[in-house]
């Protein structure tokens, strides 16, 4: 007995229904959830976003106010971390701080990023010599070890946090110059890039709605991961006199003159350090937690 | 793998001259004129006149460019501004002592990094894992400064054990290169244990396995030695980052190294120095970089097939 | 099967069409060697036929699609597709005419754009050659689901939503959506499974015969191949070994390539036994092919002329062209 | 015809699933079989069938998590390898029972040469000295048809080409003379010409060492031409258990007749092929009865309801379909009552 197969149901059945923007947003946040620690991350950066922006109001003294009656004073249930050597509430000051640390963080990641996309893509999607040159200036740009180059570039400039946000702006091209073209490589070569190209479609369009938006995860993960080496490099030149000038409550400026008294005051230094560490520990998780929910490989 | 080599060294030139034109670039950029700046308060337009000829700024910049490389390939980087001596004599003074700082972090950065990475990955969740996991993530948020300035009140001010600062003895060096491997540390040994975690998913591992071999085997056997391939281009880049490191790290600790030395002259705009210090330290992280190169391609001769 | 040669129209014509890709070594990167994927073959295709283009994997039978589609700029050669050369177009040119050449790719997970919905990926390709009004496009896009068996509903969903042979469908709709002429088939149905494989070939075989298609099918599957085509072409390292009407490549074939990639294929066939020629070796690097007969190191049957020259490509009976040195 | 009577391997209603954050996935949901000595085996399926879950489960290969073997036993010369011990795993592997994958290419390690790889198998079940070791390898690598076996021996992988990398592979598994080789898509990756040498070279060491073989396949072609029995795999079920031949002359199973149909043939020509409609259910959310019921032209309420077993339909042949069984007149009887068409 050999039964005939006849078909019942040419129709063919869609497998899920509803709406898949939301799905997809959906989908991400829940493997982002799952993961607490980056969560914990992003609510770090968050509270230091909203201290940023209600500084004044939540600032119990003027950052700026010298009081050298009660310089040098430990924390009291006045000043709850105790003044500086001028008298200066430490927590007004750091909390003023965190605007000028996340101001320096965005604007120089922005900057860098945004040289870096417009390089890493017309290099990985033109190829041939065109990439050649642009490669050979990022790794000219990438021999210069660590923050040197930001440090030329200041020593040209002079020392602001201006230039500070310059200098690690162009630190950062070359990082972002990579990544954008190895993505765009690898994009490149899918074959619905030559399906479209097979349509007819300009490079532009290619680049710009076809390209750019299947590139955009690893380059939102390496922003983030680099505000966070941008925050440390911008308090470091700070830390050296490079950055911020006094009196302006930048962190690395304020470690730099608690130095003096570490024997006698050591809690000047030790208040910017943690301020520092924890807003860039929560960028550094943040971004680890967004790598994992972004990671292609995570997915099914 | 010989033309590999010198395929290699030729490549590096294009890059050192790209090197130097970038700091003389930046210097071009400089506001106001190096000649009225050496010739001091007073001077007259005659003497200014005279110092920018002898200098040779008075010629088209890109004759400066050439006369530039043509002198600091035969080592004269011209003149520090603050003490009249040559760059390359003040700046041989202190480099051995920043690349014994260097070498000694990047020994820690290594040996500490790859131990805590692969201790990682093979007990994955474990509660060594994750604390070696929280202690990296410290330790790349951890400003150095800062990590330095807290090792000194802890180890130096209350325990005693080392110097606050200074430079000569085993003990000087302690501190110092626990602060500028600790950095590097976390991220080698971050990027050991993923890609650890990486190479345990490649099917021959899985070939392994079906062959019989014991857990150990296979993941230091099969496992390690794929692992590491990726690792050797992170610890190169980690020179790097340590080479400019040395910058903080030696004003933490008062040492009279390079990067002591470019950061004072950028204080003083004694330019010179800064030029001549910025590109000895990068002409030394492009070699280094080379060296990496050849080591990972000689690690990894699958490269071939591209 | 009845029309002779010249009842019928050529659509494509292909001429002495090579394809070099340059390696790169040395000091300073050059250029040391190339890969000949496609070394001086010509071929043409009628109107309304279905050519297959069989071969193992580095033969050039994918290359050759893709220097046809102008998405690799070709070494020499001339392509004449509707009387023009595709080759000498200008870019503006080339965008228009790529309305009627359209392909079909193999991998139906990298083929469509995971973050555009079905809707906008036709609507794009609608919008890009302007084939039909605004107003008319999202009917447009739902006649074309229709065309390849999707409910309407699909346009608002992403790809990753549906099975690997429904976005082959997503990806034929696509190509149907600017009417073109041709449609290259590039492995079209080598990723899916036998069963969706029976469903997205009976879909393609509709599919022509509705809109007159012309299709240049390549696949290295010979089971597909015999069930879609209407002429098959050989190809082995760069070169064409046989071409030849369906009937005559399967029942009569010439060269001993095509002999041995027959009888290599496990049939399920319990009726039909085969005598198996067992190749030795693997194929050649195409980078220094060895020189006369490209098949000379692997044939089963070599003479000494095969090592020394290249067989042409020559009518051997009526429709039926081989190159090899044993059959003239 | 060859007998082959004594028993080797056999599997009682294996199960292994998958737990991830999407639900539980039951990759084999029960199946048995034996393996006869010197016997060739092939499983069929299409993807997502379960025929390569199964392969691993049988070596207890299955990465966990998310993997887990939930139940069945799997008996190898009488004993059940799923009460061994990770040790006695290991002796095992690689010695008595031996596997090759579908990814010539990624299934070596980069950074050891050919022979060393094998090598390193003789030297771990059969404590032979380096030297002596090596000898082997190479030894193994000719009977494999590798020519220049000595200088081959010394290369790394990515100085092969796929069908010598097969061949490597192949020479690994049997340097320890297995009694079952479990062969994963051997030929999947490689080309036709290829597969035809590799498939040859497999069938020949097999009658040479008397090794029996379970083929992992998705091809109707290379089990006809290879396989002595074949089971057919559904959606991580059994659906057909019959002689190779049989199943080509006389399939029973809905959905071996479908796949059958949509096989382009080479012999015929065919306006259209018969195809099965729809596609396979998701992992995670299976039908509720027989799990092919959706696709299948001939089902029943019944076929909705319940799940039909594994049963005898003839001498060497096991079919799950509820049309075999005694309930189907019922069932048609009813609906002819309804007045269903």
């Amino acid at each position: 007995m050999k039964p005939e197969v006849v078909i019942k149901n040419p129709g063919l059945k869609l497998n899920k229904k509803k709406s898949t923007k939301l799905q997809n947003w959906k989908a991400f946040y829940k493997k982002f959830k799952r993961n607490k620690l980056a969560l914990v991350g992003g609510y770090i950066v968050l509270f230091y976003i909203l201290l940023a922006i209600f500084a004044p109001l939540v600032s119990p003294h003027d950052p700026y106010e010298i009081d050298l009656v009660n310089k040098l004073q430990t924390p009291t249930m006045e000043h709850w971390m105790g003044t500086d050597d001028k008298g200066r509430d430490i927590l007004s000051r750091l909390l003023y701080g965190t605007r000028l640390s996340l101001t320096v963080g965005f604007v120089s990641v922005f900057f860098g990023a945004f040289i870096g996309i417009l390089l890493g893509l017309t290099a990985g999607y033109y190829g041939k010599w065109i990439d050649t040159i642009i490669m050979r200036i990022v790794d000219v740009l990438l021999a210069f070890p660590g923050i040197l180059l930001a440090l030329a570039i200041i020593s040209a400039l002079g020392p602001s946090l201006i230039n500070v946000m310059v200098a690690v702006g162009v630190f950062s091209i070359p990082m972002f110059a990579r990544i954008v073209r190895g993505s765009t490589l690898s994009v490149r070569k899918l074959e619905y890039i030559d399906a479209v190209r097979a349509l007819g479609a300009t490079d532009f369009t290619i680049i710009v709605k076809h390209i750019f938006p299947n590139i955009l995860s690893p380059v939102i993960v390496q922003a983030t991961l680099r505000l966070a080496t941008a925050i440390l490099s911008a308090a470091g030149l700070s830390f050296l006199g490079l950055g911020a000038q006094p009196p302006s409550p930048e962190w690395g400026a304020m470690l730099s003159s608690g130095r003096d008294y570490l024997f006698s005051a050591p809690h000047i230094a030790l208040f910017p350090g943690i301020a520092i560490s924890t807003l860039v520990l929560g960028f550094n998780i943040f971004g680890d937690g967004l790598r994992d929910a972004l990671d292609p490989r995570m997915k099914k | 793998m010989f033309v590999f080599i010198v395929r290699r060294i030729l490549q590096t030139i294009p890059v050192l001259l790209g090197v130097s034109l970038v700091v003389f670039l930046i210097m071009q950029m400089v506001p106001g004129d190096p000649a009225t700046l050496l010739a001091g308060e007073g001077a007259t337009k005659e003497t200014i006149a005279m110092i920018r000829h002898q200098l040779g700024l008075d010629r088209p910049i890109l004759y400066q460019y050439v006369d530039y490389v043509i002198h600091a390939v035969q080592g004269d980087f011209g003149q520090s501004l603050r003490s009249s001596r040559p760059v390359l004599d003040e700046i041989m003074v202190r480099l051995p002592i920043t690349l014994e700082l260097a070498l000694a972090s990047i020994f820690i950065t290594v040996v500490l990094g790859m131990v805590a990475g692969i201790i990682s990955a093979t007990r994955q969740y474990s509660a060594a894992d994750i604390s070696i996991m929280i202690v990296a993530l410290l330790g790349i948020s951890l400003p150095s400064f800062w990590l330095g300035l807290m090792l000194i009140y802890f180890f130096s001010v209350n325990l005693q054990w080392f110097p606050v600062s200074g430079w000569g003895t085993i003990s000087h060096m302690i501190l110092p290169a626990i602060t500028l491997g600790a950095g590097g540390a976390a991220i080698v040994a971050r990027m050991t244990r993923s890609s650890m975690l990486e190479v345990v998913r490649q099917d021959y591992i899985r070939t392994a396995k079906a062959k019989g071999l014991k857990e150990h085997v296979i993941i230091y056997k099969h496992g390690l030695k794929n692992a590491l391939i990726p690792v050797i281009t992170v610890v190169g880049l980690q020179f790097g980052a340590l080479l400019g490191g040395t910058v903080l790290t030696e004003s933490v600790f008062a040492i009279n190294g390079l990067g002591r030395l470019i950061v004072d002259a950028i204080r003083t705009r004694d330019l010179p120095m800064v030029q001549g210090g910025v590109l000895i330290a990068s002409v030394i992280f492009v070699f280094m970089n080379l060296a990496v190169d050849i080591l990972y391609r000689y690690f990894n001769k699958r490269i071939d097939l591209n | 099967m009845g029309a002779t040669v010249e009842d019928k129209k050529v659509l494509l014509k292909v001429d002495q069409l090579k394809q070099y890709f340059p390696i790169k070594g040395g000091f300073f990167g050059r250029t040391v060697n190339h890969v000949k994927a496609v070394d001086d073959i010509s071929f043409h295709i009628y109107q309304g036929e279905t050519l297959s283009i069989v071969g193992e994997s580095g033969c050039g039978k994918s290359t050759t699609g893709r220097a046809i589609l102008r998405l690799d700029q070709p070494t020499s050669g001339q392509i004449h597709f509707q009387g023009k050369d595709l080759l000498s177009l200008g870019k503006k040119e080339m965008r228009s005419t790529r309305k009627d050449l359209q392909v079909i790719f193999q991998d139906p997970f990298a083929s469509l754009n995971p973050r555009q919905t079905i809707g906008q990926i036709l609507g794009e390709a609608l919008s890009i050659q302007n084939v039909v009004p605004k107003e008319q496009r999202r009917s447009r896009i739902e006649e074309l689901l229709g065309h390849v068996g999707l409910r309407p509903e699909s346009m608002e969903r992403h790809p990753h939503e549906f099975s690997g042979g429904q976005r082959q469908r997503i990806g034929i709709a696509r190509a149907l959506a600017v009417d073109p002429k041709l449609i290259i088939c590039d492995e079209a149905v080598s990723a899916l499974d036998v069963s969706i494989q029976a469903q997205v070939l009976n879909l393609l075989k509709k599919l022509q015969r509705q809109f007159e298609l012309t299709f240049l099918f390549i696949s290295h599957d010979l089971g597909v191949v015999r069930h879609i085509s209407d002429r098959v072409m050989v190809m082995y390292l760069g070169k064409i070994v046989e071409i030849a009407d369906k009937k005559s490549i399967f029942e009569q074939p010439q060269h001993p390539y095509t002999r041995a990639l027959l009888s290599a294929i496990p049939v399920p066939n319990p009726v039909q036994e085969r005598e198996r020629i067992l190749l030795t070796g693997d194929v050649p690097s195409p980078i220094d092919p060895p020189i006369g007969c490209r098949f000379h190191t692997r044939c089963p049957f070599v003479m000494d002329i095969c090592k020394t020259k290249a067989p042409e490509l020559k009518l051997s009976t009526q429709n039926h062209q081989v190159a090899c040195h044993i059959v003239s | 015809m060859k007998q082959f009577n004594e028993t080797i391997l056999e599997v009682k209603n294996l199960q292994t699933h998958f737990f991830t954050d999407e639900g539980t996935s039951k990759a084999v949901d029960g199946i048995s079989f034996t393996l006869n000595k010197g016997e060739t085996l092939g499983i069929v399926g299409e993807s997502g069938s379960g025929k390569s879950i199964t392969s691993l489960s049988l070596l207890r290969l299955i990465p966990s998590p998310p993997g887990k073997i939930a139940g069945g036993s799997i008996l190898f010369k009488g004993e059940d390898l799923l009460a061994k011990t990770e040790k006695q795993m290991r002796s095992i592997r690689g010695n008595e029972i031996s596997m090759i994958f579908q990814e010539p290419m990624t299934s070596l390690n980069p950074v050891y040469s050919a022979g060393e790889q094998i090598a390193e198998a003789i030297r771990l079940h059969q404590k032979l000295g380096k030297k002596e070791a090596w000898a082997k390898a190479v030894d193994m690598l000719r009977l494999v048809g590798i020519p220049s076996p000595e200088k081959r021996a010394k290369q790394e992988p990515h100085e092969l080409s796929g069908g010598m990398r097969q061949r490597v592979m192949i020479a690994m598994a049997l340097a320890c003379h297995p009694e079952v080789l479990i062969a994963d898509e051997p030929t999947t990756a490689l080309d036709v010409t290829i597969q035809a040498q590799i498939l040859e070279l497999i069938k020949t060491l097999q009658k040479d060492f008397g090794t029996a073989v379970i083929l992992i396949t998705h091809d109707l072609g290379v089990v006809y031409e290879t396989c002595d029995r074949v089971a057919v795999m559904y959606a991580g079920k059994m659906v057909e258990y019959t002689l190779a031949k049989e199943i080509f002359t006389n399939p029973k199973h809905p959905y071996t007749i479908g796949l059958l149909n949509s096989l382009p043939r080479l012999d015929l020509d065919q306006e259209e092929l018969t195809t099965i409609p729809g596609t396979v259910p998701s992992p995670y959310d299976m039908p509720k009865g027989c799990s092919f019921a959706p696709r299948c032209a001939h089902a029943k309420p019944i076929c909705e309801q319940a799940v039909p077993d594994l049963e005898s339909v003839g001498p060497d042949t096991e079919v799950s379909c509820w049309m075999y069984t005694p309930q189907w007149d019922k069932e048609y009887e009813a609906e002819e009552k309804v007045g269903v068409q």
